[in-house]
């Protein structure tokens, strides 16, 4: 990938004797020579970019300021009051930002009879998990073969499903080590929840691979190129919806985070930035479950006219936007209720969903793979 | 894995005149208050909650638990079996914490001056920053409780 | 192995009591209650308030529906000293109680909805509570407790363009329950939450001394204001709501239609307001003697027995609120359910600890 | 079963045990009865329909040198209410516990042992309800001596 700017090369100072770089044991000295060639700069900086500025940090906190900053004024304007209102510049567009600040500077309160390590290493883990899964996620294509991605597999999919199968261990290592029976409890049903929809997330997916033909995300997003997957296999649609609002817990299926009965889940006893996390993590899965949607069912970065990131990021607003309305229009289900959804109504529509995609690949040959 | 170095930085660079004022505008702006009631003013509580007094526009949000949060607001009379939870709970939150006491019965057991079951004056028990006079105070006082909290805090006590 | 959790006094929806659950896994075995955070011994100080003073006192024993508390203690005073008061005294206290019982019941509404974590309900709720607290406030001079109704009659006479104000209000608040109807009531997952939770049949809420709306959702058709009329209510014809299934979903149903007879109530009584005095005079000293009234307040069947002593201090007080005699109910629902029925079971029977500790 | 008839039917029954029975409003009726006859009473009364416990209060007489216990009790169908008293001696009042015909009245009567001292034998569940845990035993607030003293 051929960058415009030119790179720096190491600087030899004339008078001097250039800099004699460490001798390292054999698997080592491969490494330094390759860091010496001027590709592994351009590949250091691509890598940088895209760590840093795109799917990376600035966007994350530049998304969750205005995550948060819509969700609650969507949730006030439902409540026919104004939400945050002085605290930025277009009314209250800092919210976040002075929530942040306050969270750093608050004391980080260690529970005395609980397990410390594993209590302060959960939030930690929980972000670094939300992080890891944009990794895999494509964005937009920059040359024939290419696409802006930190790592290209050709089974982006199945991993992805693989860190969302990792996010209940997390929980219960949190609930268990904080020794509260709340967080207990609510680690309990975590564990209930995240399970009982990982199945439907599995199968309808399941669809969308058929279709599709390969577990590569971007060979989804390229074979979507005249019709958009959310037309055959809108069932699938539905199914996934549901199940990435199970994953990530938003309202109706937050029986995780349900402030009303347990306190506050397996979270309830984290203070200051620790907490900070946590917050920020939840709007990462918004963000990942709203780029997931779109790339799998609504043709990712196809559309006419704009540049393809543009049109990612409009759909991925849309869709962040239906998954945050779900907190003012629904009142929570109950455990029980919630797991009879997930296992009992979820799987048969995801498997009539696969029995569709099957039909139209393989026998009547509607959509060559 | 112990927190202290981490804590020896934070209260050294808190010190520092900007960061001190960035830290308290942060403060000021989001005050997470926990919702405990203990007296006879939670009417008023939930109309400072609706549409029309609404105090979100500060930056406020009622929070379950209260580890998250750095404010409590004291609602009404406060009996002897009440005060010892209290105590509880305030030693519980985060450091940097504050307290509003609403109503007449709060701040001097007002109403109930002759009562046996009744602490007379919540500053018994928690230290009190703001308060907010009224049987019950109406939502507009308490909205000034809020901003005179907030201005207390900008200047850094 | 059932542990022992204390849904405690400082729990997002519990409220001024701590519930002591034993809870195996996520299944609540049984529950034991703790009251007395707000126990400010009203009984012992109303014998050394006298009668006049302790008007604003009792209404602090439920500032959810302050006037029909004060509604029950004048009674019985008046009851005690045997004076008659005038009638549009009588159709200003209607008015005040019903306005009252409707602030009451759309508090109610709006704690039941956040308990299944429908913060919408809530705050529409109490946006229109916000209404009926100008229109008390515009009648009595205080949003919440209004000291309203005194022994002898009523504070004051209706402000100049009160009737205009409180037509519009109250034509606004029919159109508007409807939405509540269809938000709340006709919503699926609302519906999941509360139908057959808590199920009270007829025979236990009767032998646990049930009131109020719970009383009427469990199929049982009585109604202070009808059965054993005060005030005014004789004059004013209103339907009492009953429902047969007891559950959760009817008792917040049965609070619903009260609201839209409330509205009909105060409409009548504003129509054929009748000319006249507003107070009598009132004798100095509480007679000796005994009596026991009781009224409808927003929450139950609220019933004052009062002993008088000759002097202007009553001898004896007793207040039988009504979310006390609910209580037996909360405890005696709160057995083999799920951890997430406790809330809505305790905001479905509309108990306030203000009431209960007295 | 409205008023009238159940005073003749409980001047018939329980004439050993009443002291006296008297209407004092249309559908309000007063029964004073001996302590011993309280259970024989309840049962009579919960048969005749009264079955909805309203409430239960003790009012302290020191010059009579007596605690009187008003069971008030309401009867949904004839819409009429009746108050069951008794007198106990003022040093150690108690009596059986009609918790057992009445299940609504559990509560009150932990509220009346609590704040009068009256031991209702029988009763599952007496111990501290709306006082504080450190309130002294043997201290009643509703009692005449208990004097309110203003502390601040």
């Amino acid at each position: 990938m051929n960058l415009p700017i030119s790179l720096p090369t190491l600087p030899n100072i004339p008078g001097l004797p250039p800099i004699p770089l460490p001798v390292l044991p054999p698997p080592f000295d491969v490494l330094i020579e390759f860091m010496q060639t001027s590709e592994f700069m351009e590949f250091a900086v691509e890598l940088s970019l895209k760590l840093l500025v795109f799917p990376g940090l600035a966007f994350i906190m530049l998304y969750a300021m205005l995550a948060v900053w819509g969700e609650r004024k969507l949730h006030a304007r439902i409540h026919l009051r104004i939400g945050p209102y002085h605290v930025g510049p277009i009314f209250g567009l800092f919210q976040l930002v002075a929530d942040g600040i306050k969270l750093l500077g608050k004391e980080i309160v260690t529970p005395e009879r609980s397990h410390k390590f594993f209590y302060h290493l959960a939030p930690v883990l929980i972000m670094s998990l939300s992080m890891i899964t944009l990794a895999f996620i494509p964005f937009f294509p920059v040359g024939p073969g290419e696409y802006w991605t930190i790592y290209y597999s050709e089974y982006s999919l199945l991993i992805i499903l693989a860190l969302f199968s990792l996010r209940p261990f997390i929980m219960i290592m949190a609930g268990w080590a904080s020794n509260n029976k709340y967080t207990m409890m609510g680690a309990m049903r975590a564990a209930f929840q995240l399970l009982a929809y990982e199945v439907p997330l599995m199968l309808s997916m399941a669809s969308v691979v058929i279709l599709a033909g390969s577990f590569d995300l971007a060979k989804i997003v390229e074979s979507q190129a005249n019709m958009w997957f959310i037309v055959p296999c809108f069932l699938g649609f539905i199914v996934f919806f549901i199940s990435t609002m199970a994953e990530i817990c938003r309202r109706p299926l937050d029986i995780i985070v349900a402030e009303q009965e347990i306190v506050f889940g397996p979270w309830t006893e984290y203070t200051g930035m620790e907490y900070g996390l946590i917050m920020m993590s939840e709007y990462v899965d918004v963000a990942i479950a709203s780029f997931l949607t779109s790339i799998l069912f609504l043709g990712g970065w196809h559309g006419p006219g704009l540049h393809p990131l543009v049109w990612l990021l409009i759909k991925m607003g849309i869709l962040s936007m239906f998954f945050m309305i779900g907190r003012s229009t629904w009142p929570r289900l109950r455990i029980d209720q919630l797991l009879d959804a997930g296992w009992r109504k979820l799987i048969p529509l995801a498997l009539v969903q696969v029995f569709i995609a099957i039909v139209l690949v393989y026998v009547l040959k509607v959509i060559v793979v | 894995m112990s927190l202290k170095p981490i804590e020896r930085i934070r209260t050294k660079i808190s010190c520092w005149k900007p960061i001190k004022d960035m830290l308290n505008w942060g403060r000021a702006w989001s005050l997470w208050w926990v919702h405990y009631e203990t007296g006879c003013c939670c009417p008023e509580i939930m109309s400072l909650v609706a549409a029309r007094f609404d105090h979100e526009r500060l930056g406020a949000i009622p929070f379950p638990t209260l580890r998250e949060c750095d404010l409590i607001i004291i609602e009404g009379v406060v009996t002897k079996k009440m005060a010892k939870r209290l105590r509880m709970i305030y030693d519980q939150m985060p450091d940097p914490k504050y307290v509003i006491a609403l109503g007449d019965c709060a701040i001097t057991g007002g109403f109930w001056w002759d009562s046996y079951s009744v602490v007379q004056g919540v500053d018994k028990v928690v230290p009190v920053d703001v308060y907010v006079p009224g049987c019950p105070p109406r939502p507009e006082q308490i909205l000034q409780g809020f901003r005179l909290l907030q201005k207390k805090i900008m200047e850094g006590k | 192995m059932p542990i022992r959790v204390a849904w405690g006094i400082q729990h997002p929806m519990s409220g001024h009591l701590t519930l002591y659950l034993d809870v195996d896994g996520d299944i609540v075995l049984n529950t034991e209650a703790d009251v007395g955070y707000t126990h400010r011994g009203l009984e012992k100080i109303a014998e050394y308030r006298n009668f006049i003073q302790y008007v604003p006192v009792i209404e602090r024993a439920c500032d959810f529906d302050a006037s029909n508390f004060a509604l029950g203690y004048v009674r019985a005073v008046e009851a005690l000293m045997g004076i008659e008061v005038p009638e549009r005294a009588k159709y200003l206290r209607v008015i005040a109680a019903e306005l009252s019982r409707i602030m009451s019941h759309l508090y109610a509404q709006a704690l039941l909805s956040m308990t299944g974590g429908f913060e919408t309900m809530t705050v529409w709720s109490a946006n229109d509570r916000e209404l009926i607290l100008d229109l008390l406030e515009r009648l009595s001079g205080a949003r919440v407790t209004h000291t309203y109704i005194i022994p002898g009659g009523v504070r004051a006479d209706i402000p100049k363009g009160f009737k205009e104000k409180a037509y519009d209000v109250l034509n606004y608040l029919e159109r508007r329950i409807w939405d509540y109807y269809k938000m709340l009531f006709q919503n699926k997952t609302f519906q999941d939450r509360t139908m057959g939770v808590g199920v009270l049949s007829k025979q236990d809420a009767i032998e646990l001394g049930i009131t109020g709306p719970n009383l009427r959702a469990s199929g049982v058709d009585f109604d202070v204001r009808r059965d054993d009329p005060y005030e005014a209510y004789d004059k004013l014809d209103f339907e009492v709501v009953v429902e047969k299934e007891g559950d959760s979903y009817a008792r917040a149903l049965v609070r619903f239609y009260e609201i839209a007879q409330s509205i009909k109530i105060i409409k009548q009584a504003l129509k054929d307001l009748p000319e006249g005095p507003i107070r009598c005079k009132t004798p100095p000293m509480l007679p000796r003697g005994e009596t026991y009234t009781r009224i409808e307040s927003g929450r139950g069947e609220l019933g004052v027995y009062i002993v008088g002593s000759g002097t202007n201090k009553p001898y004896r007080l007793k207040i039988s609120a009504p979310s006390f005699r609910n209580l037996a109910g909360l405890v005696y629902l709160c057995r083999d359910i799920p951890m997430g029925d406790i809330p809505v079971i305790y905001y479905s029977l509309d108990i306030l600890l203000l009431d209960v500790d007295r | 079963m409205d008023v009238e008839r159940l005073l003749e039917e409980i001047k018939t029954k329980l004439s050993d045990v009443l002291v006296e029975a008297k209407i004092d409003r249309p559908r309000y009726a007063s029964i004073k009865v001996k302590p011993e006859g309280m259970v024989k009473a309840a049962t009579l009364l919960k048969e005749n329909g009264f079955n909805h416990p309203l409430s239960v209060s003790g009012v302290d007489y020191p010059d009579r040198g007596e605690v009187e216990v008003v069971y008030h009790v309401s009867c949904l169908d004839s819409k009429s209410l009746v108050a069951l008293k008794t007198a106990l001696p003022r040093g150690q009042p108690s009596m059986p516990s009609l918790r057992e015909i009445w299940r609504g009245v559990h509560f009150h009567e932990r509220e009346t042992w609590e704040m009068l001292g009256v031991k209702f034998e029988g009763h599952p569940e007496l111990k501290r309800f709306l006082l504080q845990e450190d309130w002294e035993e043997g201290v009643y607030p509703l009692r005449k001596e208990f004097k309110l003293k203003p502390e601040s």
